[in-house]
């Protein structure tokens, strides 16, 4: 098993933890935090593709990407906690209600 | 094997002894600022002795520059959170323990 | 084809323009209102006799908008939708009247005549869309501009009854524009006459094409009222009378039975359409419809609404002329798209009148109203005359035609048919000429009669009388030149059988 | 040995997201999350990527996970009556009845398990070679810098970047919707601690100059503006928390300027490349590397004004009513 | 690139609105709106500029730092991009007049909202970006752009509601853009490439390219509110002042579609499969059907509103299936190809606009009676003629009655099933239009009933009624335009490699 393998299947079970903590996860802090790891599978998926072929350094593309996704993943992140917090300031709930 | 291999293998390993003994202190103790000693204490040095390893074993005055900053810049940080938090759980709910023994 | 005319374009600004600019006056703009409705009624009737005209020497009237790619507008004016656009442009002028004078003093004229006008546009559209799609988008036009016509009341009776008409005319229509987009999808564009594109098709997609026959038909039986889909008319009468009179005689009912004989003419041509047993199919339904609204109509005490069921009864005599074969049927169910306007419209503007003038709206309240009101009450009879088919009233040639044809055709249980039917007509029409003219008045009548005028306003006074006149002449001088009947054969022979 | 190595450090990094989403209590899940922060971090090293170790190390993890500390005080701390019983509401995977052993849980976690062998498989079929290392690699010395990321994040895809620093933006704008607050809330807190004051007097010239390092040095090894702006932003985080709300003292339109400076200098360069009649950030190849460092300043300036910004809001945010 | 012209015009079609954006940052709340104002209807120029460029010159190009893909950014501006643009131009136009003048009335204290302003001029650019786009990264980036600013505009109110909305919609949207990113990661694993062109020619079957596609169509499904991924789009919608209620539905999730389109066109000829297709028609079949009876269903107007949007891209989703024909079959001519998907983009427009036009109608009759209880409408118009107009005709148009937009949308989506033979979407369309009327025609029949109790209608900003009215007029006149935007959009032959491959029966024809 190449390294690059060993971190592109750490990938995607990161993304498949993830996408279910989205959905499976209650508080609003743990679903922000589900994103956040199911972004990093994405993430590690992109520079485990990168290293895979390196030459004098490793694939920069991917690399990059990654460094724009985690700061606009970030971003989306903390916009996501903001709302959370105030939600809960404002109605003091800390999840989703069941509500239709 | 040589001395300086030697040496690195000994501070390596007291650096990991100290730091088991923290983890075996936060897992144990039994409130915060006990815990907080054994964090801060064990690990701050445990930490100290695997950058002197490390340090010795690169052998480059550079690197042990850095190695020795970095350790200095985790000393300080490590230290002032745990006085903050210290002082933070103080003021919200003073320690019982310590009551008693006073 | 390519010659292209605004005229037919004209003929539909005459009254949508008006319906817009009366949406957008105030209330109390009455001389504006009343000079445009007029301005655009007279200009229709004006602009239909031109095209008309010049139909007759030969000129050709088309024009075409493409909206998408095999998705054109295009109004083509023929023979038959002509005599339909002349039908309902000049019943809507005389409508207009009667409904200014109806409506006088009340709420939201605005709207209404905002609508009346844009129903009559749909209607003359569908009188002069050249193919499939343009009819079918003048068809849901036409729902659209009647429902706040039904609704116009805003009582909770008018709402429910303008939401029973919503749900069968919108489920008509969805499955009118399954059956077109089909039609599209399998055969391409279809121009009205082009019967040979079907023909050359229906070996090849027999079933698709008996499918959509029906899909198309059924599309146009909600608003042609056949049953099972009639149920949406008897509750429409809580409109306004002379939006009944629109409905039954002008506009909607009109529209589908103008529908089905596009269908079975210009769309699948009656050869296929005989061929394939569509026709057969037909016949039995329409058949069954004559009979069924006439007995619906016997146990009906409200006016309105027995007069409702008559016109489920009456208009499956277009249906049912068309269904069967022959040059005869044929000019029997033309002719009567016009008969049946006339008099039912004349027997609404009578119903609308008395429930004006005294708030009558029972059969039974009737007794004695042709003393009251004589020239109602008379035209009235001449319609009821009509309806059940003595001579020489308009209703008269109409089944004359159908019988024989039906004869000649060798259906003789289509006789039958007309024959139960016009007893039955006879048994529900009878007994309120016989209330009207011979029944002693009620005491709050004599009351009446007594300190009032006799009969009502002129604007609804002449309207019923010359529709009730006009019923009468064109039974009488049916053959003479530039009668309906004429023109009926007219289409007949230069078009479709013979 | 290696494959040992990472081979561990991926279990960890699966242990540490896994333990993360399933810790009982909030606050082992933010600690769970720094460190899954910083194995991941690890985990970028191994695969040569150490601009983006650097990246996760300060945005990801550092920064996000100072948000999510503070959003603690929140819903852990403030509240420690309501927490409790919300606690056991929420948490309920690790105690009492697994909310997994219902029907519905049960189908869900086949159906992820299932998603899971879907996802491994497409995994392990990506060829093995294949990527854009060839032709960066032949294009970089035009692009006027020397680290092929910084490369291709400033002048290859210069484009996303700059949509990127927007991003940001939009961030600060997003949380600054939720608080309608205005831009810089004008709290000043009262001195705090002696010592935290003492040793965030020490650590932000440190942390400046380490930016400063990182900034400049982004252009020939790893590092650049991203990961510079996040230790600026520390400085001003930390000098908040110390009681020298730094960004209030300014004036408003310097503090806007600020803001924006980065993406509207970017944006302003990319406007007169376009008059000149060159493609939107095109930049004249001898001219490449000083418009970068250039570029990165402004953008690390910026994004380091405006992380402490979004803290700032954040931290604020439930302060607005109490006081 | 190969030989196409460029033009300066994407480049600036995305950084003129977020220069504008950056700009009003600096203006006092009050001066902020009229700069923001000015600054939306400058886009809307520079948008109708480059549409007529399209339509002069053809496809236009620019390559952002001068670098050909795949190692730069390509932006491509062709005849679909043009549409889509002048699409949100228009809307986006009218919805900058409303907010205009809504939301000074709304919230006059603070001078209307300021940050609307900013975000709305930013959302914009992301559109424009994503519609220029032709980088699968670069997508990513402007959906990204899109959702924080849709999100942040949608919580603008403050309200606890809007809040859980907004939240709801924001998880939903970051699962959905890393479930997309996730599939660009792997295609971009196989065949180191990002751009659109360059991908449909390398790109070879397999287990990675389905998952991939699958997971990127997932992804966008999430973010279009496709059947079982709509849950967050009713309360979003409802929640968020009524300007950014239509820009929401109108602009945003088209976003998502127009990238769907686009891939499964372009790239999607490998990889997607059959039963793919047919799940993804089910569940807008399900949306159709679902969305339209939760429509009929709500007692609120503006949750109404939210559930036919829902419905509404139900049929969008169910042209899908459309494009790909049955494992071992194929085709000569790709007649049914361009109807369905030409006809998905005009019913993309048709309903963007009507639907743009129904929320600000909604958002007056709220204004006017103080709560949006659809009993609100009772005499709607006895009292507020011109609202009333505005919501029938938006009403009829999303019916899909002759003549509006909406007729032409759906008899080519009608027509694009039945030549397709998959005549089983057929009585969906059906259904799903006769629920439409019976919602529509639901509001119309309160609206014509007499009020029970007299409810003041407090007057309400003519503005206002005017633009919702112009947007509700505009759902008709683009039936005149029809014939020459579907003409255009065909006749710039964008999918003509895509379309071969489906013609040659795709994956299964490589086999």
């Amino acid at each position: 098993m190449e390294t690059y393998q060993i971190y592109s299947i750490t990938s995607g079970v990161l993304f498949v933890i993830g996408m279910g903590g989205v959905f499976l996860s209650k508080h609003f802090i743990k679903k922000i935090i589900a994103t956040i790891i199911m972004g990093s599978g994405v993430f590690l998926a992109f520079v485990s593709f990168a290293e895979r072929d390196a030459l004098s350094f490793a694939d920069p593309v991917p690399q990059a990407l990654v460094i724009t996704g985690i700061v606009v993943a970030v971003a989306s992140a903390a916009f996501a906690l903001a709302l959370a917090r105030r939600i809960y300031q404002l109605t003091g709930e800390e999840s989703f209600t069941i509500e239709k | 094997m040589t001395i300086t291999e030697l040496f690195t293998v000994i501070l390596l390993v007291a650096g990991c002894f100290f730091f088991l003994a923290g983890t075996l202190g936060v897992l144990r103790f039994p409130d915060l600022f006990t815990r907080l000693h054994a964090l801060t204490k064990a690990d701050n040095l445990g930490l100290g002795f695997i950058a002197a390893g490390m340090a010795l074993h690169i052998a480059s005055p550079w690197a042990a520059i850095k190695i020795f900053s970095i350790w200095l810049f985790t000393l300080l940080a490590s230290s002032t959170s745990c006085y903050l938090i210290a002082r933070f759980q103080k003021e919200k709910n003073p320690p019982k323990n310590r009551k008693e023994e006073g | 084809m390519e010659t292209t005319s605004f005229l037919p374009l004209l003929i539909l600004i005459s009254s949508l323009v008006p319906g817009i600019m009366i949406l957008l006056l105030r209330e109390e703009q009455f001389a504006m209102r009343t000079f445009l409705n007029l301005f655009g009624a007279v200009a229709k009737v004006a602009l239909v006799g031109w095209v008309f005209a010049g139909y007759l020497s030969g000129e050709e009237y088309n024009f075409i908008f493409r909206l998408a790619p095999d998705l054109t507008f295009a109004l083509r004016l023929d023979a038959l939708g002509l005599f339909f656009a002349a039908l309902s442009s000049a019943l809507w002028l005389i409508t207009t009247l009667y409904a200014i004078g109806y409506l006088e003093g009340g709420l939201h004229r605005n709207r209404f005549f905002a609508f009346f006008s844009l129903c009559v546009t749909a209607s003359t559209g569908i009188a002069l869309s050249g193919n499939v799609i343009t009819f079918f988008i003048f068809y849901e036009f036409l729902t659209l501009s009647t429902y706040p016509l039904v609704v116009h009341k805003g009582t909770d009776e008018a709402v429910a009854a303008g939401r029973t008409y919503l749900w069968y005319t919108i489920g008509g229509g969805t499955i009118l524009f399954l059956g077109v987009v089909g039609l599209y999808a399998v055969a391409g564009p279809i121009y009205f006459g082009q019967t040979e594109i079907i023909a050359s098709l229906i070996s090849e997609y027999p079933t698709q094409l008996t499918i959509l026959f029906f899909l198309v038909l059924a599309g146009l039986g909600v608003k042609a009222a056949i049953f099972p889909l009639h149920g949406w008319l008897p509750v429409s009468m809580v409109a306004p009378a002379p939006v009944s009179a629109l409905l039954h005689a002008v506009a909607v009912v009109k529209a589908g039975a103008f529908g089905i004989v596009r269908l079975v003419y210009d769309v699948y041509g009656i050869g296929v359409a005989e061929e394939m047993n569509f026709l057969s199919v037909l016949a039995v339904f329409a058949a069954f419809t004559i009979i069924y609204g006439s007995v619906r109509a016997l146990y009906q005490n409200d006016f309105k609404k027995r007069l409702a069921y008559s016109t489920v009864s009456q208009i499956s005599y277009i249906a049912l002329g068309v269904a069967i074969p022959g040059a005869l049927t044929s000019t029997g169910a033309i002719v009567h798209l016009v008969h049946q306007g006339l008099m039912k419209i004349t027997m609404f503007f009578a119903a609308g009148n008395v429930a004006e003038t005294y708030g009558h709206k029972k059969i039974s309240e009737l007794n004695g109203i042709g003393r009251r009101m004589p020239l109602t009450m008379g035209a009235f009879t001449i319609a009821a005359f009509g309806m059940i088919g003595v001579p020489p009233v308009a209703g008269f040639i109409s089944k004359w035609y159908l019988g024989l044809g039906a004869v000649e055709a060798g259906s003789y249980w289509v006789v039958l048919v007309f024959l139960a039917s016009s007893a039955l007509n006879a048994a529900y029409f009878l007994p309120i000429v016989y209330r009207a003219w011979f029944c002693e008045p009620d005491h709050e009548v004599v009351e009446r009669l007594r300190s009032g005028r006799l009969e009502t306003q002129a604007l609804l006074l002449i309207p019923v009388v010359v529709t009730g006149i006009l019923s009468l002449t064109s039974g009488l001088f049916a053959a003479v030149t530039g009668s309906p009947l004429s023109i009926a054969r007219e289409i007949i022979e230069k078009f479709y059988l013979l | 040995m290696s494959v040992l190595i990472d081979s561990l450090l991926a279990i960890l990094i699966v242990y540490l997201a896994l333990q993360c989403l399933l810790a009982p209590r909030l606050t082992q899940t933010v600690f769970l999350f720094f460190a899954f922060g910083l194995a991941l971090a690890l985990a970028w090293v191994r695969l040569g990527a150490v601009d983006v170790a650097i990246t996760e190390a300060a945005i990801a993890s550092g920064f996000l996970g100072v948000l999510f500390l503070d959003a603690l005080r929140d819903f852990s701390f403030i509240t420690s009556g309501k927490q409790e019983s919300s606690d056991a509401a929420n948490h309920s995977v690790s105690k009492k009845k697994p909310a997994f052993l219902s029907l519905p849980g049960v189908v869900l976690v086949l159906g992820l398990g299932l998603f899971l062998l879907i996802t491994l498989e497409a995994v392990w079929k990506v060829p093995e070679s294949g990527g854009l290392t060839a032709a960066t690699e032949a294009l970089l010395p035009e692009s006027g810098v020397e680290n092929p990321v910084t490369a291709v994040l400033l002048n290859f895809r210069a484009y996303d970047t700059w949509l990127e620093m927007g991003v940001i933006l939009l961030g600060l704008l997003a949380v600054m919707a939720v608080g309608g607050i205005k831009i810089f809330p004008v709290h000043r807190k009262t001195p705090e601690d002696p010592v935290l004051q003492q040793v965030i007097l020490f650590f932000t010239p440190i942390l400046f100059l380490f930016g400063a390092f990182l900034l400049y040095f982004g252009k020939n090894g790893p590092g650049g503006a991203f990961q510079a702006a996040v230790l600026w932003g520390a400085i001003g985080i930390l000098l908040h928390l110390g009681g020298r709300p730094v960004l209030t003292v300014i004036p408003r339109w310097l503090s806007q300027l600020l803001l924006i400076m980065g993406i509207g200098f970017f944006l302003m360069l990319g406007f007169l490349l376009l008059a000149g009649g060159a493609s939107l950030f095109e930049y004249p190849p001898s001219y490449a590397g000083v418009l970068i460092l250039i570029i990165e300043t402004l953008a690390a300036i910026s994004i380091a004004v405006t992380l402490v910004s979004v803290f700032v809001h954040l931290n604020q945010l439930n302060k607005e009513e109490s006081n | 690139m190969t030989g196409l012209p460029t033009s300066p015009l994407p480049a600036l079609l995305v950084g003129f609105p977020i220069l504008l954006a950056i700009l009003t940052l600096f203006f006092r709340p009050g001066v902020k709106a009229l700069v923001g104002l000015a600054g939306c209807l400058l886009t809307a120029l520079l948008a109708f500029i480059a549409f007529v460029e399209v339509t002069q010159r053809g496809t236009v190009i620019h390559t952002p730092g001068g670098w050909d893909p795949p190692l730069g950014i390509l932006l491509r501006m062709d005849a679909l991009a043009a549409v889509f643009i002048g699409m949100t131009a228009l809307v986006g136009g009218f919805i900058s007049l409303y907010a205009w003048r809504y939301l000074r009335a709304q919230d006059p204290a603070t001078g209307g909202y300021p940050l609307f302003w900013p975000l709305w001029l930013f959302l914009w650019a992301g559109l424009n970006g994503l519609f220029l786009s032709n980088d699968l990264f670069n997508l990513f980036v402007t959906i990204e752009v899109i959702s924080i600013c849709a999100v942040a505009l949608a919580v603008l109110s403050g309200k606890a509601g809007a809040l859980k909305a907004g939240l709801r919609y924001l998880l939903a949207a970051i699962t959905g853009s890393m479930a997309y990113l996730f599939g660009v990661a792997l295609l971009y694993g196989s065949t180191g490439t990002l751009d659109l062109d360059h991908l449909g020619q390398v790109l070879e079957p397999g287990t990675t390219t389905t998952f991939a596609l699958l997971v990127v169509t997932l992804g966008l499904l999430i973010k279009m509110a496709g059947f079982p991924f709509h849950f967050w789009l009713p309360p979003a919608h409802s929640n968020a002042l009524a300007p950014v209620s239509a820009l929401l539905s109108a602009l945003v999730v088209k976003g998502a579609f127009y990238i769907l389109l686009r891939l499964w066109m372009e790239v999607f000829g490998v990889g997607i499969t059959y039963a793919a297709g047919q799940l993804i028609g089910l569940a807008g079949a399900i949306a159709v059907i679902w969305g339209s009876w939760q429509a009929f269903m709500q007692t609120s107007l503006k949750l109404l509103v939210a559930h036919s949007s829902v419905a509404q891209l139900g049929y969008l989703l169910m042209i899908f299936p459309l494009l790909i024909l049955p494992p071992g079959v194929t085709a000569d001519s790709a007649d049914w190809l361009s109807v369905t998907w030409t006809g998905g983009v005009y019913q993309v427009i048709s309903h963007a606009i009507a639907k743009a036009s129904f929320f600000l109608s909604a958002g007056i009759v709220i204004m006017a009676v103080g709560h949006d209880r659809i009993e609100s409408l009772r005499d709607l118009v006895g009292n507020m003629r011109i609202t009333s107009m505005a919501i029938g005709l938006a009403g009829v148009s999303l019916i899909g009655l002759p003549p509006s937009g909406g007729f032409v949308g759906k008899w080519m989506l009608l027509k694009g099933i039945l030549l397709s033979g998959q005549w089983w979407w057929a009585p969906v369309v059906v259904a799903g239009s006769l629920l439409t009327a019976g919602y529509v025609f639901m509001l119309l029949r309160l609206a014509f009933a007499p009020a029970r109790e007299k409810e003041p209608f407090r007057p309400v900003p003519k503005t206002l009624e005017v633009v919702a009215l112009l947007l509700a007029v505009s759902s008709f006149l683009i039936v005149f335009p029809a014939d020459y935007l579907i003409q255009f959009l065909e006749n710039s032959e964008i999918f003509g490699s895509g379309i071969e491959a489906v013609l040659k029966g795709g994956f299964y024809g490589n086999d």
